[in-house]
């Protein structure tokens, strides 16, 4: 298990592995709203939020559609479902790998990515905390999409179409916590709910996404 | 004893059975070579074997952790070096020490080059060193020596024979001759699957036709 | 003709669009169906 | 006989081929009768003639919701039982919840434009049936995306499941983030606030028509289905042998 | 060429095609705005056309990584090459299909989804305009960027990275004519300069896009 | 009158050159079949004379529009017919009837069978029916018979026979005979290229070696 984790974060951080894509990709979207938006602050600072949420979302989902691919074209797929490793774990530690590379860098550059936008300082440790709290649900969700659609030629927009509805309550309370934030009231509770879904979605899906593995392997 | 036994084995490929009735047992230092045209179902009865697919009917018994499959494909990641390669099969079987294995299939001069930048042969050869990794008995090999020129054969036929005499087994589905000495040849072409018969369609293709 | 008052414009567009999707859905149905059999009948006469 | 059988193809193919007029008359004179019913009743004091939308409002959306939980379940009779038809019955179904979904989301959206003075309002009922209508699109596009109908089957059949338990928790996330203005169940039997009867009954005859319709629709798509996967089949057949 | 354009049309359409998921990825990008930013129309108007216009930015990108890459990978592409087809009209025409099949669609579908985000009524056929004016440059620029990325594993992502920034003119003057559109403003000026950016891109990218396929035959 | 004719042709794969030193010529009625180990270079000759890659030096001289290049893959779209397949190219290549290039590969009766449906070898011989439809003379086939039976390279070895006799010329890298009556062989073994040598460097690899 942990051999996989370390060649898999080796792997990312390599030439080619396209660690930082995803933070380029966020900073772009990031860059595009106020050009789509217009500049001024009182435009921005409300939707602030909800733009750093949606834009962590999307990286976080566009990184996403090669991490079983890339395994499944060289073969390694195979070898590691016949491999001593439950296919569960494999998924788990997948999406760990990918949590790490990428919703961690995601979640350092918010911050500064919210100046752009002109979040309210007071939100922008709570945006941290939600970001921390959901995105290892993004990227167990992800997971499941990216093994549903690993033997198809055309998975990027499927996998964004199966996967962003059950991003919805994630970017829910993802949202109200900074909004609630932001105007200093208190976060408990979509706290507690997104803490809730996050918990249920790490441990449940990658059963379900290691049947699709199965699925796609056979 | 006996390390693999087959029974009455369907197995099927596109939703089709494509051979039927094998029934074969392997006992340490026995290997066999399946033979039979191209599409025959070579492929798609390793990959039962070793698990990947279900069975349609029969069965199949081997330990727990018998079974080391080399496929096709190597399972090679171009960015990291040959060794980082083998490390990380031998880690995720338990630790195996990866040099012998780099010895044996002679790559311990590539072992610090990306596997992206080694040549056909030194590709699949590294893939077949990972088998040594594995300290599994049963060796599945679908078409090892493809890319292979004549003297890695020869180094590959040897680990293999090596392997048996140690108590290990190996099938192979191979067109080449490898040399290898007493093994058994089990001819796909009779057990093709014949359309129509079976109680329990293998896929759609078989329910609705 | 009975009186739809006011709201005449969006009672009809109601039932307009209701019945431009049913309609299509079931016009869609049937004709996938008649295609798919004559499909199956011409392959099962080539043998 | 047990129910299973039903699921053998051929079976399904003869049963489903001597209900099916039935089924479509029953659907014909049902969905005609109660829309019709329903156009030409009175208008109400309060609404106007708009009341009229709900008895294709309703009972769509009403069939929204079911025909996803018969989904549901054939999609879990498919992974537990194996029953080939039941796959395909789900796939069958999907466009038609679809179009339901639209329908309420449609019908609903004019009905909101002289209710509420605009054409959409992020009210959680509508909320969720817009999320509801993208998992039918999720759904139904994996299924033309994988060629291996197995597969497909198997892939559909986890999605449907997951996407279940999210579309529920949708629901309640939403009802969290925005409290709407969209009247509750009023066929609930809390007193008082029942429909009077002039509406009632025409509404319940036009839901009585729309499942029928669904029913007819279904059985005749899981033909079409069965005969493509036929085709197919044969044609997979010849092209080994 | 007009055989080729058949062609794309046809496979775009045919099961597995993957004809309208680009509509479906904008709805449910029109759709997840909303929960990020929250519901009030207030929140959604002044944010509407920017939303649409990056919604449809992405979609159309996102539905172009695989305009080349799945001919490549069969082969098709090697024999077009060879075929008595400029390789520049096979760009251009490929561009025109996708073009066609997926930002006709959003065109028409925008104005619906503009009432999901509340977007004004006398806005709509400015966006409609720009978008019309607009998409050409999008799918072009984006053909360009398929055939940079073509042979390579992870094209998905760095798709995006490379052809959004080359996005930003386009985006910047669309939504000017709809904002504009909007407040009865006068949108000639952002108009006639987003023709002049369609009609240069469409004009000359093709050749730039054709230098890059051949580097990435060889 | 020639065909083709390539003097001193070096052909470079990867950034360093596989072979150098190419020369003959291509008449009408003419067949040269290219031999040589795996990675000698063949595939990369053949893309060089079908102008997908540059040539690093040397000249290759043919008309315009003379060469039909088939290549491993075959380039058929899964969810067209074959004959959606096959009318596809011929509109490419202006217009020729696909129904004599169907007839000839015996596929007249798959006419209207997804490309996706087709087995392997019939797949091949759907790709193989496109060089009918382009009217070129000069057919440049890498590996035509992979995956084809017996029978259907013998019928294939007939349609090549047919275009030379028509005036047209082929060449073909291939391992297996074909019974092409007086075809000439070209062995590249001897053109390996040797590194150090060669004014211009053909790629980065070869720059800084
Ligand atoms: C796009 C938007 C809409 C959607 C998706 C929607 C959805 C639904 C659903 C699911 C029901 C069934 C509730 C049940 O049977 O328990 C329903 C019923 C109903 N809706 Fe809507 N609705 C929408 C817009 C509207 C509007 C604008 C009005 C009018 C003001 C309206 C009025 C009603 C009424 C009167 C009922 C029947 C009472 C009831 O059963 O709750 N709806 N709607
Ligand atoms: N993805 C697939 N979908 C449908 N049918 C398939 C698929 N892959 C293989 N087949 C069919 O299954 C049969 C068995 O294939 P398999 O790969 O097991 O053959 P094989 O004996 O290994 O052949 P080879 O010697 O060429 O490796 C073949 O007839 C093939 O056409
Ligand atoms: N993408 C690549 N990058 C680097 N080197 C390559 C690449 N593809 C092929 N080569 C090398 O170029 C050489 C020539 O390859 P080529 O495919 O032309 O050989 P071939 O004669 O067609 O072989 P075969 O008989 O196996 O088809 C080989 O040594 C190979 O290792
Ligand atoms: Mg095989
Ligand atoms: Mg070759």
């Amino acid at each position: 298990m942990l051999a996989l984790l370390k060649r898999d974060l080796v792997l990312a951080t390599r030439a080619g592995g396209g660690f930082g894509l995803a933070v380029a990709f966020f900073l772009i979207l990031c860059a595009l709203v106020p050009f789509g938006v217009g500049p001024q602050t009182e435009a921005l600072r409300p939707i602030a939020p909800g733009i750093l949420w949606v834009g962590a979302l999307l990286s976080c989902l566009l990184s996403l559609d090669r991490i079983f691919a890339l395994d499944h074209e060289d073969g390694s797929l195979d070898l590691l479902a016949t491999a001593p490793l439950p296919l569960e774990g494999v998924v788990a530690i997948k999406a760990l790998a990918h949590w790490l590379t990428t919703s961690l860098p995601l979640i350092v550059a918010a911050p500064v990515f919210g100046l752009l936008l002109h979040l309210p300082g007071n939100a922008v440790p709570w945006l941290v905390v939600s970001l921390f709290i959901g995105t290892p649900a993004l990227s167990v969700l992800g997971a499941f999409g990216a093994a549903i659609t690993v033997g198809l030629r055309r998975g990027g927009l499927l996998l964004s179409l199966l996967v962003l509805p059950l991003y919805i309550p994630t970017l829910i309370f993802g949202t109200e916590i900074v909004r609630r934030g932001a105007q200093d009231a208190d976060p408990v509770t979509p706290i507690l709910f997104l803490g809730g879904i996050s918990a249920a979605v790490v441990a449940l899906v990658p059963f379900a996404a290691a049947a699709a593995l199965r699925v796609n392997l056979r | 004893m006996t390390l693999l036994s087959v029974t009455d084995l369907a197995v099927a490929r596109g939703g089709m059975r494509v051979v039927e009735g094998v029934s074969f047992s392997l006992h340490p230092g026995a290997a066999l070579i399946l033979r039979g045209p191209n599409g025959i179902g070579k492929t798609s009865l390793l990959r039962t074997l070793a698990g990947l697919q279900p069975a349609v009917s029969g069965s199949i018994e081997h330990d727990e952790d018998a079974i080391a499959y080399a496929a096709h494909a190597d399972g090679l990641k171009p960015a990291l070096t040959a060794a980082e390669n083998l490390r990380f099969w031998a880690d995720v079987f338990g630790g195996f020490p990866i040099e012998a294995a780099l010895e044996a299939m002679e790559l311990t001069a590539l072992a610090d080059r990306p596997a992206g930048a080694l040549s056909a042969g030194q590709k699949r050869r590294l893939g077949l060193a990972r088998l040594l990794v594995t300290g599994r008995p049963v060796w599945m090999l679908d078409e090892p020596t493809v890319s292979l020129d004549a003297q890695s054969v020869e180094r590959f036929a040897r680990v293999i024979g090596q392997h048996l005499e140690a108590g290990g087994a190996a099938i192979l589905a191979t067109h080449i001759d490898l040399g290898l000495t007493g093994a058994d040849v089990l001819d796909l072409t009779p057990f093709r699957a014949r359309p129509g018969q079976g109680a329990r369609p293998a896929g759609f293709n078989e329910a609705f036709a | 003709m009975i009186d739809l008052g006011k709201y005449a414009g969006t009672v009809l567009a109601a039932y307009g669009v209701s019945a431009v999707l049913l309609i299509g859905l079931i016009w869609q149905s049937v004709a996938a169906n008649a295609r798919a059999r004559r499909a199956l009948e011409k392959q099962e006469e080539n043998g | 006989m047990s129910i299973w059988e039903y699921a053998n193809p051929v079976k399904f193919m003869r049963s489903s081929g001597a209900i099916l007029p039935w089924v479509v008359a029953g659907a014909a004179v049902c969905t005609i009768g109660g829309v019709l019913w329903g156009f030409l009743t009175p208008q109400d004091y309060k609404q106007g003639a708009t009341v009229k939308i709900v008895f294709l409002h309703v009972p769509a959306a009403m069939m929204a919701i079911n025909i996803w939980v018969m989904m549901l379940v054939t999609s879990l009779i498919w992974l537990i039982r194996r029953h080939h038809v039941s796959a395909l019955a789900a796939k069958a179904a999907a466009p038609i919840g679809a179009v339901m979904t639209l329908i309420a989301l449609m019908t609903g959206a004019i009905w909101g434009q002289p209710m509420w003075g605009s054409w959409w309002e992020w009210d959680p009922r509508l909320t969720s049936f817009l999320i509801l209508f993208l998992f039918y699109i999720g759904y139904i596009a994996l299924w033309a995306a994988v060629e291996d109908p197995d597969s497909a089957a198997d892939l559909t059949g986890v999605l449907c499941l997951v996407g279940s338990v999210f579309a529920l928790l949708s629901r309640y996330a939403v009802l969290f983030w925005n409290q709407g203005l969209h009247q509750g169940a009023s066929l609930s039997v809390a007193p008082g606030e029942r429909m009077s009867a002039v509406y009632r009954y025409p509404l319940y005859l036009s839901m009585l028509g729309f499942l029928l319709l669904f029913l007819a629709l279904v059985l005749i798509r899981t033909r079409t289905e069965i005969r493509k996967r036929r085709l197919v089949a044969l044609q997979a057949r010849e092209a080994r042998a």
